[in-house]
C-alpha cells in the first residue's frame, strides 16, 4: 500500500492518494526480448541430462555419510537395525538409507517452498490474474533460475503457475522414490536430491517473483530502508502485533488494514523469522524481533498480544505457549492450522468476540484481509482490556535458581552444550552473568525446561537475568532488496576478474549455531573487511544485524548494500534465496554471453569452474536450508556449513590432489588444482570456515592477479586462524607470480619440500 | 553409562574405558593416530599439554583439526598435519588410504577436543564404514558411537582421568 | 496387442489380424450423460470441508499412537529423545511426531502411486492425446472417486492430467507441513493424513482408467482368464524374462514385441509383484511368480535370465543379487535407476551387445519399445549362450548347514520371527523339514542371511530344501478384472439389504505377514463360504491364489469371479484398489441416489453409516499400503491390519460403548451402536481379525434382516475363535428379532447380565 | 541384554528381572492385570498353566486377548475379560479409566504371549504416554518397552523362570 496524504509542488498537487499495488498492473515497457515468449506447453525438462550432469559432479565431489540414527523404521519388515552397514528387511544399507534420508530432506524442503509459493500464486491468480511479472528496467535477466531450468522466463501469473505445476510434478515423482522399494543406488538416490535442490531453488524464484510483484516489494534497490531489529526495539506500551513464519500474505493486510484506519502510531506490527523480513520489505514502520532463536522467549515474556502465524518455522506448542501467556492466536495457513476451528466465514466482530471471550485459544482464518481486521480489532481491544500479564514476566528468579538440584540434564540435552547447570551454580550465589552470558548463545529450542526434574522455566530465568542487555538491544538490518541488477553484474566483472573482489559470499540457512550467533558476524566481517562480496537472506541475514562492531555500528551500517566490493546484501527472507543462485547464473550469461534457456549443465559448469562464489550456512537447521543447499551445489555452488550440519548426514567431497578436468578450448584433460575443494563441507570450528571459505572461492579460470589475490586472502586467513601455512597451499599456486608476496619466502621453502612445479592454467576449464 | 545426549543412544554403544584400559589399548595399537579437535583452543591448556604428552610417549601421528594448532603451537608442538576433521575421517574408511605416511591406514584413532555433535557424527561414519580400525574418545563426554570411551564426567575427574592415562603410559 | 492369425466362419475371414490398442481409440458410445462435461478450469477441492469431516470423523475415532522410535532425527535442533512425550527443539511432542510420522508415510505412499498414474498419463498424452477414457457401456459411473472428489468425471488424457495436476499440487501441499516448525496439532497432522489418503486413492483411480483404456485391460469382466502362479510354473528349459514392479509399461512391450516375432512359444514371460498381475490382464500366457515376499528366492535361484525392473516393490540390492547370479537388468524408470547408464537413446544391438559382454551390469532404458526388443534379444542369446549358471542352484546344503553356530541371531532380527537356528539344529541330524517348513512362512526379506556371522545362505538352503514344494506350487488365480459393473452394483441391493451378502470385504496390502501367508487364505475362505463379497487387489490377491483347499482346488477355481455372494474378486494390482472403494461409492450413488459431484462428506459419511465394507490388510508393508488404507478411512471404510501393522503406529479407535449420532431424518441426536466400532483397527492373530471383521460389517443401518445375519455370523465365528459369545454383543442387538437363532438363550441370558434394553434404529444415520 | 530384535533399542529399556523381582513386583501392586495374549493357543499348555497359576495367587484381574479364551477354556480358566490388546491398551492408557470393574485403573500391567511386535507396540504407548502404570512382561523375548522384562530366554530357560515365579508367590 502506498499512500500520500498530502503533497503539493509546483505542478502537481495530491491529496489522499492511495495506491494498492496489490491491485495494480505496473506495466512497465519489457526489455527482456531476449527470451521467447512462453507457449501454452507444459513445462518439460530433460532429467536424463540433468541426471548425467549429476554423475559427473558427484565424480568429482563423492557422496560422504555420517548416520545419524542405524534404524530404519519407515515400514513395516522394520524396524531393521542397518548399523555397520547392514541390510534391512527391504535390502536396503545404511549407505544408501542415508542417501535416501537426505532425499527425503530436500522433497520436503521443496515442498515447502513451494507450496509457499503456491499460495502466492493461487492468490495472484484469484485477485489480479494480469499482474504482469517483471523487476522494472534495471534487470533484464529476470527470472534466471527459470529461465535455465526450463526455458521459461515467467511474464505473468500463469506462467508463475505452469511452472509450479511442473515443480509439484517432480516433488511428487522425487518424493516417490524415497518409498520402500523403490531406488536401490545412493548415486540415484543423491541424482535425485540435487534434482530437489534444484527444484527448490526454481520454487524460490517463483515465490519471490510472485511476491515481489504482487506487493510491489524491492525490486533491487541497493538502498533499501534501515530497519529496526533486536527485542529491545519493541515498544510494549502500544497493543503488539507479532507475525511469526515465512509467508507475507497476512502480515501485508494487517499493515494494510492499519494503514486504512490511520492507526500506524498507535499499534507495533513485529515479525519473528522470515515473515519479519518480509513485511520490513512491505513497510518501513514494522518492527523485526529476531530470527527463529528468539521465538520461545518472546512468547514467553508475554509482550506480544496477539500473534499471527502464517507458515514455517513456527514452534509446534506455540498454541499452548501463547495460551499459558493468554495470547490468542490466528493461524492463517493450511500447513499450520493447530487443531483451531476454522472461521474464515464468520463476520469480523464475531470472531473478535470469540476470541476475546476465550472460547477459544485461537481461529483459523484464511480470508487474509480478515485476518488484518481481526488482528488489529483485537489487538486494541486487548490492550484497553489490559488483559492480566502473566506473573513471571517480572518474577523472581532467586528462589527459582535456587531450586536447581544440579542434576545437569539441562547441559545434556543442550544442542549449543551450553553450560547452564554452571550458569545456575554461579546465580545461586547470587551471580546472574552465567545466565545473561547464555543470552545470544542459546538457540531457544527449550529443551533443556523439558528435561528439567523442578520444571524450571530456564527461558524465562535467562532473559530476566538478561533484561540489561535485551534492552539495549537495537540494532538494524537493511530491509531486503530483492534481486540484484544486471548493470551491478556487469559492474564488477573487471574486480571480479582481476581478485579485487575474491569473492561472492551468500549466507544462508537458519539460526542453529553451535557457538553463539556472534560468529556468523565475525565470519562475515572478516569476509566484507576483505571486499568480498556478501550476500544475506533469511535468519542469517538478521543475525548479523544482532551484531555490533567496536564502533558500535552494526555491519549494515558500516557496509554498503551495494552487489559490489564490500557490499553487504540482505536479499530477503529465505526465499531470496534465489537472487543469490541468480546472480552466479546472470554472471554466466552477462560475462560469457552463456545462453540460459534450456542450459543448465553448460551454466552451472560454467558457474562451478568459474564463478568464485560460495555459501556459508553456519547454522543450518531445517529440510529448506538442505534443500537449498542442494540446489546451490547442483548449480556448482560450494557450500560450507556449521558443525550441528553434520546431522543432515551427507556431504560432498572432493579430493585434495590436482584433478583432471577438460579444457573446453583444446578439448584435452588437464591437471587442475581441487577448485573448489568440496561441493558441500561441514566445518569443525569458525577458524575452519574462515579458512574453508577463502579457498573455496578459488576457481580454475582465476587470472594470475585473481589468483594471487584470492591466496593472499587464503594464507592470511590461514594464518591467523590456524597459526601456520595451509598444507595444501601447493596445490592452488601454478606459477610463481601467483605467491602471495608477504609470505613469500615462507612458501617459497613450503613449495620446494612439495616438490612443486610450476604448470599451465586452462583456457576453459569445465567437467563436461 | 548413556551418551551425553541421549538421543544419541544406539543398538551398539561404545564401551566406557578406564584410564588403564585406554593406555593398554593406545600401547597395543601398531599405528595409532591422535587428532587433536578445534576445542583445545577454548578449553583450558592443561588439557591439550596431556594430550601432547601421551602422543609424544607412543609416537603417535598427531593431526590438528578445526584450527587447534594455534593452542598447539602456543605450547611448541608441532601436529604431523592439519587437516579438516570431516576431510579426515573421509580419509579414515578409506581401508585403502596409504595414510600420511604412506604406510598404510592406522589401526586406532585416538580423539580429543573435536566438538562433540560433529565428532559423534564422525565417530558413526567410522563405525558404521571402516570395520578395519578401532576408534578412542578421551573426551570429557560419552561419545556413544566410538568403540571405546571416556564416561561423562566433571571438569576435574577429566584432568585425573588424563593424568592417570600418562602415568600408564609412561 | 490383440491378434487373430487365422479365422474362417461363415461370413467372416479373418487372416494377419493384429490391432494394437494403445494405438486405437475406441470411440464406444458415452452414456454416462449424467455428469457436465469437464471445462478448462483447474480442479479446485474446498479443503475446509474435508478438514471438518475430518474433524467429525476424529470425534468418533481418536488418534491412537504407538511409537516404534522415540527420536526424532529429522532436523539439525536434533537428534532429539522424546520418549514420555517429551518435547524435542522445535516445540514438537511425540504425540505430534507419531502423526506427522503418518502424515510423512501417507505422503510417500500418495506419490508413489500419483507417480506411477503420471508415467502412464504422459505416456498417453504423447502417444495417444485423444484417447477416450471409459469402461464400456456397462459402467456409466466411470470414476466414482474423481467426480466425488473433484467434481469431474474424466473423459480424456486431459482430464486425467487435469486432476493429477490437483493431486501433485496437493501432495506437495501436504508435504510441505511435515517440514519442522509448520503444524502444531496431532489432530490437523491427522486430517492431513486422511487427506493424503484420499489424494492416494484418487490417484490410484487415475491409473487404472489410464492404464485399463490405454493398454485395453479387462473392463470389469467377472469371468477373466485363470492364470498360472506360483515358482512351480515357470519352464526354465525357456529363456527366462521376469518383470518385476508395479508398471505394465515394459511388460506390454516385451509381451508386443514377442508377439510381433512370434516368439510366444519361445520365451517364457513372468512377472513379480503387482507388474505380474497387470501383464497377466494383458497377455493370459504370462505367468505369475508369486508376491514380494518371492523375490528374493527366486532371483537368488538364478533361473530368471534376464530382469526387467520398472517401479516400487523392487529389492534395493536388486542389482548386486542379480549381479551375483549373472542376470542382466534391465531399468526402466526414474524412480529406479540404479545407478546404471541410461542407454535409451543408443541402438537396440548395440544395448544388447554390451549388456552380453558383461561390461556393465545392465541398464537404463526409458523407451518401452526399446525395452522390448532388448530384453527379448537379450533373453534369446543368453540362453542360447547358456551363460554360466551359478553352483549353488543346486548347491550341496548339508555342509552349508552344519556350518551354522546356532548363534541364533537368526532369529532374533526375522520379522516373522521364524524357528530358523531350529530348522538348522533339525538339519544337522539329516532333517530338512524345519527348513521346508518355513517356505510359505518366510516373508523373504533375507535380513537372517545378514546377521549369519556365517554368512550362510539361508533363503537358498530354504529353497533347496523345499524343492518338492516348490515343484509343486503350480496354483491359479484369475486376472484382474478392473472396475464393478453398475449392473452388479445394482443386483446386490436386496441381498445385501436383507443380510444375505453380510458384508464387503477388501483385501490389500502387502505379503508381510506375521504368521504365514495362509492365514490371508483361511480368513477369504471363512468369508466367502458365510456369503461376503471378497475383492482383493495387489500382493494379497496373489496369496490367496497360493492357498489350495482339501478339495485341492484355489480359492479362485472355487468361488466365482462376480460381485456377488459369496464372489471372489481379483480386481487388479494394487492400484485396482481404486475400484473396490469406487464400489463402495457406486453403491452409495446408485442405492441412495446421492449425488457424487462434489459431494464427498455425504458420500462418505453414506458409506460409514450405511455400506457394510471392511478392509483387510494382513500384511500390510509399505507406505502405500497406508496410504490407501487411510484414504478408505476418509471414504468412511473400517480397516483391520495384522499385528505387523501396529509399526505403522497409529490407529483410529472408537469405543465400545452406545454412540450419539444424528438422524437425519428427523436431525435428532439418538444413542446408536458403535458401528462400525474401530476406523483402522490392529488385530493381534487372526483368530481377532475374523471376529473384529465380521463385526465390522455391521452397519446402523441395517434392516433386522440384514443385522440378524451379521449378528449370526459375528457370534458364529466369535465362538468358532474365542470359545466363547463376545462381550460386547448387548451393544449391537437393537431388538429380540435381531439375536441369532442358535444361541438365542444364551444371548437372552447374556443380555439379561448387561441390562439390556431394546432401542430404535435411526432412520438415517449419519455423524454430520 | 538388548531387546530379542535389537533395532528395537531405545534410550530408555526395561530393567531385566528375575523371577523373584518379578513376584515381588507383582505382589507389591495393589490392582494388578494380567494380560493373556492369543500365543498361548500355539504353545505349550504348561505356558497357559503357569500363566493362570500366577494370575490365581494374586487374585489378578485375567485379560484374553487375540482369542487365547480357546486355551483357557480348555484349561477350565474364564478370564475375565475378553477384548483386543489393542484396545485394552487404549483404555490403560487413560488415567481415568475406571477399570473393568469401575474400581479405577490398574497399577501393574503383567504381559504374557502377545505377540512380540505387537506386544512391543502397546509396551510403547503405556511408557511414553501412561505414566500412570508400571508393566512387567514374563514372555520368553526381552521387552524393551517394559518397564521390567524377563530375559530373551530359551523355551527351557522361560518354564524355568515361570515355575520359580509360581514359587516365590506362593
Amino acid at each position: 500500500m502506498f499512500r500520500v496524504d498530502g503533497y503539493k509542488s509546483k505542478n502537481v498537487s495530491i491529496k489522499g492518494l492511495k495506491m494498492d499495488f496489490k491491485k495494480i498492473n505496473l506495466d512497465t515497457e519489457h526489455t527482456n526480448t531476449n527470451y521467447p515468449p512462453s507457449k501454452n506447453k507444459k513445462v518439460s525438462v530433460d532429467y536424463s541430462k540433468l541426471r548425467e550432469w549429476d554423475f559427473k559432479l558427484l565424480s568429482y565431489f563423492k557422496p560422504f555419510y555420517a548416520p545419524l540414527c542405524n534404524l530404519c523404521c519407515l515400514c513395516t519388515y522394520g524396524k531393521c537395525d542397518l548399523s555397520k552397514n547392514k541390510k534391512g528387511g527391504c535390502g536396503i544399507n545404511l549407505e544408501k538409507q542415508q542417501a535416501r534420508i537426505v532425499l527425503l530432506a530436500c522433497c520436503i524442503g521443496a515442498s515447502t517452498h513451494a507450496a509457499h509459493a503456491r499460495h502466492i500464486v493461487d492468490h495472484i491468480l484469484e485477485e489480479n490474474p494480469n499482474l504482469k511479472i517483471d523487476y522494472g528496467n534495471a534487470i533484464n535477466i529476470v527470472a534466471p533460475l527459470s529461465t535455465t531450468i526450463t526455458g521459461i522466463t515467467p511474464k505473468t501469473a500463469d506462467d508463475l503457475d505452469k511452472i509450479l505445476v511442473y515443480v509439484e510434478r517432480e516433488i511428487t515423482n522425487l518424493l516417490a522414490a524415497t518409498h520402500t522399494g523403490q531406488e536401490g543406488s545412493y548415486l540415484d538416490f543423491e541424482s535425485k536430491a540435487l534434482h530437489a535442490g534444484m527444484i527448490d531453488n526454481l520454487a524460490l524464484e517463483i515465490a519471490e517473483l510472485a511476491q515481489i510483484n504482487y506487493y510491489n516489494l524491492h525490486k533491487g534497490e541497493p538502498n533499501t530502508p534501515l530497519i529496526d531489529i533486536g527485542l529491545g526495539v519493541i515498544d510494549d506500551q502500544k497493543p503488539i502485533i507479532l507475525c511469526i513464519g515465512h509467508n507475507i500474505a497476512p502480515g501485508v493486510e494487517i499493515i494494510d488494514y492499519i494503514d486504512d484506519m490511520d492507526l500506524s502510531e498507535d499499534i507495533e506490527v513485529c515479525g519473528l523469522c522470515c515473515t519479519a523480513i518480509d513485511i520490513s520489505r512491505y513497510s518501513k514502520e514494522s518492527k523485526i524481533v529476531g530470527p527463529i532463536s528468539r521465538q520461545l522467549m518472546f512468547i514467553k515474556s508475554g509482550i506480544p498480544d496477539i500473534v499471527v502465524l502464517d507458515e514455517q518455522c513456527i514452534r509446534a506448542d506455540i498454541l499452548e505457549l501463547c495460551a499459558e501467556q493468554n495470547i490468542p492466536i490466528i493461524a492463517t495457513s493450511d500447513k499450520c492450522s493447530l487443531g483451531l476451528i476454522e472461521m474464515t466465514s464468520k463476520d469480523e466482530n464475531i470472531i473478535i468476540h470469540e476470541l476475546l471471550s476465550n472460547k477459544h485459544k485461537g481461529a483459523l482464518i484464511k480470508d487474509m484481509a480478515k485476518v488484518g481486521k481481526v488482528a488489529v480489532g483485537l489487538a486494541l481491544l486487548l490492550k484497553k482490556n489490559q488483559k492480566p500479564k502473566q506473573e513471571h514476566r517480572n518474577i523472581d528468579i532467586s528462589e527459582l535458581i535456587n531450586g536447581c538440584t544440579e542434576c545437569e540434564w539441562c547441559n545434556r540435552v543442550c544442542p549449543a552444550m551450553l553450560p547452564i547447570k554452571e550458569a545456575f551454580v554461579l546465580g545461586k550465589n547470587g551471580d546472574l552473568s552465567g545466565f545473561s552470558a547464555l543470552y545470544g548463545m542459546c538457540v531457544g529450542c527449550g529443551k533443556c525446561m523439558g528435561e528439567c526434574e523442578r520444571e524450571l522455566p530456564i527461558i524465562d530465568i535467562i532473559r530476566i537475568a538478561s533484561k540489561d542487555k535485551i534492552a539495549s538491544e537495537r540494532f538494524k538490518i537493511r530491509a531486503g532488496r530483492g534481486p540484484i541488477q544486471d548493470i551491478e553484474i556487469r559492474k564488477v566483472g573487471a574486480p571480479i576478474v582481476l581478485g579485487d573482489i575474491p569473492g561472492v559470499i551468500v549466507l544462508a540457512g537458519c539460526s542453529n549455531y553451535h557457538n553463539g550467533e556472534n560468529e556468523i558476524a565475525l565470519i562475515t566481517e572478516e569476509f566484507l573487511k576483505r571486499g568480498y562480496i556478501v550476500v544475506a537472506a533469511g535468519c542469517v541475514a538478521m543475525d548479523i544485524g544482532l551484531y555490533m562492531d567496536k564502533d558500535g555500528k552494526t555491519l549494515y551500517e558500516k557496509f554498503s548494500g551495494d552487489f559490489d566490493k564490500g557490499g553487504l546484501l540482505n536479499v530477503g527472507p529465505c526465499v531470496a534465496n534465489a537472487h543469490a543462485i541468480g546472480s552466479a547464473i546472470k554472471i554466466a550469461n552477462i560475462f560469457a554471453k552463456i545462453p540460459l534457456e534450456n542450459n543448465f549443465t553448460n551454466v552451472a559448469d560454467y558457474i562451478l569452474n568459474r564463478v568464485g562464489a560460495c555459501v556459508i550456512a553456519w547454522g543450518a537447521m531445517s529440510q529448506k536450508a538442505v534443500a537449498i543447499a542442494t540446489g546451490a551445489n547442483r548449480w556448482g555452488i560450494p557450500a560450507v556449513v556449521g558443525p550441528h550440519s553434520s546431522k543432515y548426514r551427507r556431504l560432498y567431497l572432493g579430493e585434495s590432489e590436482l584433478r583432471e578436468i577438460t579444457d573446453k578450448r583444446t578439448n584435452e584433460k588437464v591437471k587442475c588444482e581441487p577448485a573448489p575443494l568440496h561441493l558441500i563441507y561441514c566445518a569443525e570450528s569458525m577458524n575452519e570456515c574462515m579458512a574453508m571459505v577463502a579457498k573455496s572461492c578459488i576457481r580454475p579460470n582465476d587470472t594470475p592477479k585473481g589468483r594471487l589475490i584470492k591466496l593472499t586472502h587464503y594464507v592470511d586467513i590461514y594464518k591467523k586462524y590456524y597459526g601456520c601455512l595451509p598444507d595444501d597451499l601447493h596445490l592452488y599456486i601454478r606459477n610463481e607470480r601467483e605467491i602471495p608476496y608477504e609470505d613469500k619466502k615462507e612458501i617459497l621453502k613450503f613449495l620446494k619440500e612439495k616438490e612443486w612445479n610450476p604448470r599451465n592454467a586452462p583456457n576453459e576449464p569445465s567437467i563436461l | 553409562m548413556s551418551a551425553w545426549n541421549p538421543a544419541l543412544s544406539s543398538p551398539n554403544q561404545a564401551i566406557i574405558c578406564s584410564p588403564k584400559i585406554a593406555a593398554l589399548t593406545i600401547k597395543q595399537s601398531k599405528n595409532p593416530m591422535f587428532v587433536m579437535g578445534s576445542l583445545l583452543n577454548v578449553i583450558p591448556e592443561e588439557i591439550a599439554e596431556y594430550a601432547i604428552k601421551i602422543a609424544k610417549l607412543k609416537h603417535m601421528t598427531v593431526v590438528s583439526t578445526g584450527g587447534s594448532n594455534i593452542m598447539l603451537s602456543k605450547l611448541n608442538f608441532k601436529p604431523h598435519y592439519n587437516i579438516g576433521a570431516v576431510e579426515l575421517i573421509n580419509h579414515l574408511k578409506d581401508s585403502n588410504w596409504n595414510g600420511f605416511c604412506g604406510k598404510g591406514n592406522y589401526d586406532l584413532i585416538c580423539f580429543i577436543g573435536v566438538p562433540y555433535y560433529i565428532g559423534s557424527q564422525g565417530l558413526s561414519t567410522l563405525k558404521n564404514f571402516a570395520p578395519h580400525l578401532k576408534t578412542i574418545t578421551l573426551c570429557k563426554f560419552m561419545h556413544p558411537n566410538a568403540d571405546l570411551s571416556y564416561p561423562n564426567m566433571s571438569y576435574d575427574g577429566w584432568v585425573i582421568y588424563l593424568s592417570k592415562l600418562v602415568e600408564y603410559m609412561e
